[in-house]
């Protein structure tokens, strides 16, 4: 897709949502609407590194749960929910660093296994750790609402920020798409030995989009944070919220701009579906929907959704 | 059947291999009880066409008719059964067996336990040296002996045809003689030999026929003592 | 001299460890024979215990319902093969990675909703003493499934080392071409090789049922040190799945009993992390 | 230091195992020359070259490249340095389109996307593949994808650049396109170091052929002197 091609796009999904938002009273399908956006958001930075570059995480939660953890910690201590985000993000980053630079010398299944490793010591010590409520989690302060307290009285302005958020995102990943790093991470993909030949340098390739992949994920657990005004250890670091994660990418589309958000839709359209037709025993339903989902798309067309629409754009 | 059919006819043979169009129109045949070398220098496609007769690389195009059948399309294990056996460049042996596993591995396709053990005791006859070496494992050999142990595995499962990719290949000098001498009597026990080799001299001397391929085809062909006198051959070996 | 716990532990930790080794060894056979690393391993084991589960309402117990478990796991896995995983492979490499992973989303979405979230634990238990041996106790029901695990785990071990087929395996775990030129049909044995795998880790599935109960994400949680085990023996070394698992068995007992219990295993995922950053191909494990 | 050539190998050794595939290994590239590096099978040229450009790490040895040790060093700056190669199996990046694969390199010494993409274009002009710059690499005949390693090759404006096999599985057409494209490079002041086993080829092109047996240099001197030598054809050809 040209640049052009992705800002049409772009501009028609953000003023359907804007309008979705401004019109609809619903509470719970803004709130849907927050999930699918942060989902989207997390999809798309599991897309830099297990997309783009092909290093298949299962522990992206790892990211998210660092930014949920981090920015409600700094919001209860130190106030200003904006500054929050950053320190979520920053915090992320260097983790990422700190994790990236050994687990990239691992490739295959063996770098999967241990981003899931990996997440799960970061599960384990904050469920035995005081200081971030063991598994019980914790509360974040009840501020006045407004946009400097990041807390609001109806859930429609929290959807308006996770669509910036969303939109920053999207525009992060078309850049990256036409940068060096993003030329470099295809190729990495493609064929990690040939890359180094032309002087691609891959694990510190690697490493800068997971740090980046990280920033976006931990703004994502930030804002979840600040939404729920509630963090626990298995709702933001699970293998589960990984296992979801990875599932948004694979169903819409590895490797391509619009796949994730595509990805994140079917999810969260399904779920709602799905509680909606089986009320409180969808829970196990939903999964098995994706489950099926993605067995048929990885059988039929291993380029999930957003390769569907691509064949079919091919032939029309 | 009679002798006037050969037992192995390939025509106009196409492969790929490696993203090359390795083998390119190859014609020839081997008869019954015949010793066959194929020699040419590297890339003239002797052990792609070796791969596409036991069907671990698929032909693009052409016949390979074995016994008047065309395999061209079966399955490797399918082309064992029917009696070739393929004794692959790099000996391959399996390294974390043991000896005697790898050759009750060549014997994997006969049913029949009093024929293997039989099949077991003519290896060994062939190669003694395999005999005291039977329970170690594979890695511990030497590469001449590995390379004989891949040539007897390869007669394990009672070949009509026994192709061999380059068995003095990285070999010791000293130990050459013994495997070309274990070669000789494989075929006179019967069992024709389709042989690649890069050492010219030395396969043009015990093949009845061969055959000099470049770049995927063949050039000249001719009884050994013919070829081994052939200029011809010195140059497609320079590639000039 | 007070040793303290330290024996009582030791043999914990091995009781444990057999287990993780027999649903390991699965793991590291499909992955040896065709490169498939199995995400939804654990999955399987998670169906295995509910069939024994199942099968405890019409009246046989774990041990009699082992052999049951394992033939139904067995054809369960050949098929899984047959009419799946062959299509991923001749799929971009992704694919199996996404494949696998789909079904563990899928087989435990669906053990969510049919058999709901509930714990559930046969109600018919074979054993329920506990042995007292030199001041060491051991519930008899633990030492009966690990022992059990023991008996299989040498009878697989017998089984690849001696017998025709296991001898294929072996071949084609080492080098799938020149088996190939053996005359093995390399689909029959990954179909084989697959039901085999799937069929350890059922009777994992089986022997778990004595000690523990079924719920639809316990695969997840033994599929992980499963991964361990394997990555610490090397990747498709069936004799390393051995060490890693009693490795990692004596790591988790000890460690939830020095450091904490909830902190079992953390230092399971360090030997992890540890292992594969300073020693990739694994303990035993060849390049 | 001025006479130091611009690739200077010495005692180079790399051993897998039991096997020395180099044993000693010892070369000279003078700069802007194009030298050929011939040999039989298995005599290790593909891995003389893993090592050069870094692929591989030598066991033993010294690797200066314009005057300066690079032995062991890692890939990636090794090919910063100045060193630029082609695979012998074709490694392209089979997904990204032609254009796409070629700007992968030219963002080696020009960061800025657009100028990179101006530039790959540039040289696809140069190897002649610009009107397929849109195809996948995936769908290019074999002789194309060549073409494209090469223009990947060249777009990280290497000082050295290091061809494995570039005429394999090629038509004589396309080879004597292929003799053109080389000579222009050298004209571009590009050094060349080429595997190649169509000494036909290398005549007219080889400033100075270097002919390895077993893991060593045993020859080196003009393609014409290379082929009359005896023990270059006891290499190929086995003893008399």
């Amino acid at each position: 897709m040209t640049v052009q091609r992705h800002v049409a796009v772009m501009a028609c999904v953000l003023a359907a949502t804007a309008l979705f938002t401004a019109f609809c009273h619903d509470q719970f399908l803004l709130s849907l609407a927050f999930t699918g956006l942060i989902f989207a958001v997390l999809g798309q930075s599991w897309n830099w590194i297990s997309g783009y570059a092909g290093q298949v995480s299962f522990g992206h939660a790892l990211f998210f749960g660092t930014g949920a953890y981090a920015s409600a910690l700094f919001a209860t201590h130190h106030g200003s929910p904006w500054l929050a985000l950053a320190c979520g993000a920053a915090v992320a980053v260097v983790l990422a660093l700190l994790v990236g630079f050994p687990c990239f010398a691992l490739r295959g299944h063996y770098f999967s296994i241990a981003t899931i490793a990996v997440a799960a010591i970061a599960e384990i010590v904050v469920v035995n750790t005081d200081a971030l409520g063991k598994a019980n989690g914790f509360e974040l302060p009840i501020l006045p609402p407004g946009l400097a307290s990041l807390q609001f009285a109806g859930k429609a302005p929290y959807v308006l920020v996770a669509l910036v958020l969303f939109a920053a995102a999207q525009i992060a990943t078309v850049a990256l798409e036409h940068s060096r790093t993003g030329y470099y991470l295809r190729a990495i993909r493609a064929n990690q030995e040939a890359a180094a030949s032309v002087g691609v340098d891959a694990r510190a390739v690697k490493v800068t989009a997971f740090a980046g992949a990280a920033a976006f994920a931990a703004l994502a657990g930030s804002l979840y944070a600040q939404q729920t005004l509630f963090v626990d250890a298995e709702s933001t670091l699970g293998l589960s919220v990984s296992i979801a994660i990875a599932l948004v990418g694979v169903v819409g589309g590895i490797g391509t701009v619009w796949g994730p958000p595509l990805g994140a839709f079917v999810y969260t359209f399904l779920a709602r579906y799905v509680a909606a037709l089986y009320g409180g025993h969808g829970r196990g339903f939903d999964l098995l929907l994706y489950g099926a989902l993605i067995l048929a798309i990885v059988s039929v067309q291993p380029e999930g959704i957003a390769g569907i629409a691509r064949r079919f754009r091919a032939r029309t | 059947m009679t002798n006037s059919t050969p037992l192995i006819a390939v025509r106009d043979l196409e492969v790929d291999y490696a993203g090359v169009r390795a083998v390119q129109g190859l014609s020839l045949y081997a008869s019954r009880g015949e010793i066959v070398a194929l020699v040419g220098a590297n890339g003239a496609g002797k052990s792609t066409l070796l791969r596409a007769i036991s069907g671990i690389v698929r032909a693009a195009s052409g016949a390979i008719a074995f016994e008047g059948e065309n395999i061209a399309s079966f399955e490797p294990h399918t082309i064992v059964r029917r009696g070739i056996s393929h004794v692959p460049e790099g000996r391959r042996v399996f390294a974390t067996a043991t000896v005697r596993d790898n050759l009750l591995l060549g014997a994997y396709v006969m049913r029949d336990r009093a024929e293997r053990e039989r099949r077991l005791a003519a290896a060994l006859a062939t190669f003694p040296r395999l005999q005291e070496r039977l329970d170690q494992r594979a890695s511990t050999l030497s590469g001449g002996e590995q390379q004989m142990l891949a040539i007897a595995r390869g007669t394990m499962s009672a070949p009509k045809l026994l192709m061999l990719d380059e068995p003095s290949l990285g070999i010791a000098p000293l130990v050459i003689p013994a495997i070309y001498a274990g070669i000789r009597e494989i075929a006179r026990s019967g069992t024709t030999v389709l042989l690649v080799e890069q050492n010219v001299r030395e396969a043009l001397a015990i093949a009845d026929r061969g055959y000099v391929l470049q770049t995927g085809r063949v050039v000249a062909e001719g009884t050994g003592a013919d070829l081994a006198g052939d200029p011809l051959v010195q140059k497609a070996f320079l590639g000039l | 001299m007070d040793v303290g716990p330290l024996p009582q532990l030791i043999v914990s930790g091995i009781l444990t460890g057999l287990l993780f080794a027999l649903i390991s060894v699965g793991l590291t056979l499909i992955f040896g024979v065709m490169d498939v690393v199995n995400f939804a391993h654990g999955e399987f084991l998670m169906l295995a215990m509910y069939a024994t589960f199942g099968l405890g309402l019409i009246g046989l117990n774990p041990i009699l319902a082992l052999p049951v478990v394992v033939v139904a796991m067995f054809v369960l896995g050949a098929l899984v093969y047959r009419f799946f995983v062959k299509r991923l492979l001749a799929g971009p490499p992704e694919a199996v990675v996404f494949g696998t992973f789909g079904l563990l989303v899928f087989l435990q979405g669906a053990a969510q909703f049919f058999f709901t979230s509930d714990y559930r634990s046969v109600l018919n238990p074979p054993f329920s003493g506990t042995l007292h041996l030199g001041g060491i106790a051991i519930g008899e029901a633990q030492l009966a499934a690990g022992l059990g695990a023991l008996v299989l785990i040498a009878a697989i071990f017998g089984f690849v080392e001696y017998t025709e087929p296991g001898r294929a395996l072996r071949a084609l775990s080492e080098d799938r071409v020149a088996a190939q030129l053996m005359g093995i049909d390399v689909q029959r044995m990954n179909a084989f090789a697959f039901g085999l795998g799937i069929a350890c880790t059922g009777a994992a599935g089986a022997l778990l049922m004595l000690t523990y109960q079924a719920y639809p994400r316990i695969g997840t949680e033994f599929a992980l040190t499963a991964f361990v085990v394997v990555a610490l023996g090397g990747f498709g070394s069936v004799h390393g799945v051995l060490l890693g698992a009693l490795l990692v068995g004596l790591v988790e007992v000890l460690g939830g009993y020095y450091i904490a219990p909830a902190l079992k295993m953390l230092p399971v995922y360090a030997l992890y992390l540890a292992v594969v950053f300073l020693r990739p191909q694994g303990l035993l494990g060849r390049r | 230091m001025s006479d130091e050539p611009l690739l200077r190998v010495r005692g180079l050794e790399k051993r897998f195992g039991e096997l020395r595939a180099l044993d000693g290994f010892d070369l000279d590239v003078a700069e802007g020359r194009l030298t050929a590096l011939i040999g039989p099978n298995g005599a290790g040229k593909t891995t003389a070259f893993a090592c050069i450009a870094g692929a591989q790490r030598p066991s033993a040895g010294s690797v200066r490249f314009k005057g300066r040790e690079v032995a062991g060093l890692p890939y990636h700056r090794i090919a910063r340095l100045g060193v630029a190669r082609t695979y012998q199996v074709v490694q392209t990046f089979d997904a990204m389109s032609v254009v796409e694969a070629v700007t992968v390199g030219a963002l080696l010494r020009r960061p800025k996307l657009s100028e990179a993409r101006a530039w790959a274009d540039e040289i696809l002009g140069f190897v002649g593949l610009h009107a397929k710059r849109t195809m996948l690499g995936r769908s290019l005949t074999i002789a194309d994808k060549k073409r494209l390693e090469l223009a990947r090759a060249l777009s990280t404006e290497p000082r050295l650049i290091l061809l494995d096999e570039v005429m394999a599985g090629l038509t004589p057409t396309e080879c004597a396109d292929a003799v053109k494209l080389l000579r222009s490079i050298l004209a571009r002041g590009v050094t060349i170091l080429m595997v190649e086993h169509v000494m036909e080829v290398l005549m007219p092109l080889a400033d100075r052929v270097v002919v390895l047996a077993a893991g060593k240099p045993i020859f080196a001197g003009s393609p014409q002197a290379a082929a009359a030598d005896p023990l270059v054809i006891e290499a190929y050809l086995g003893r008399p």
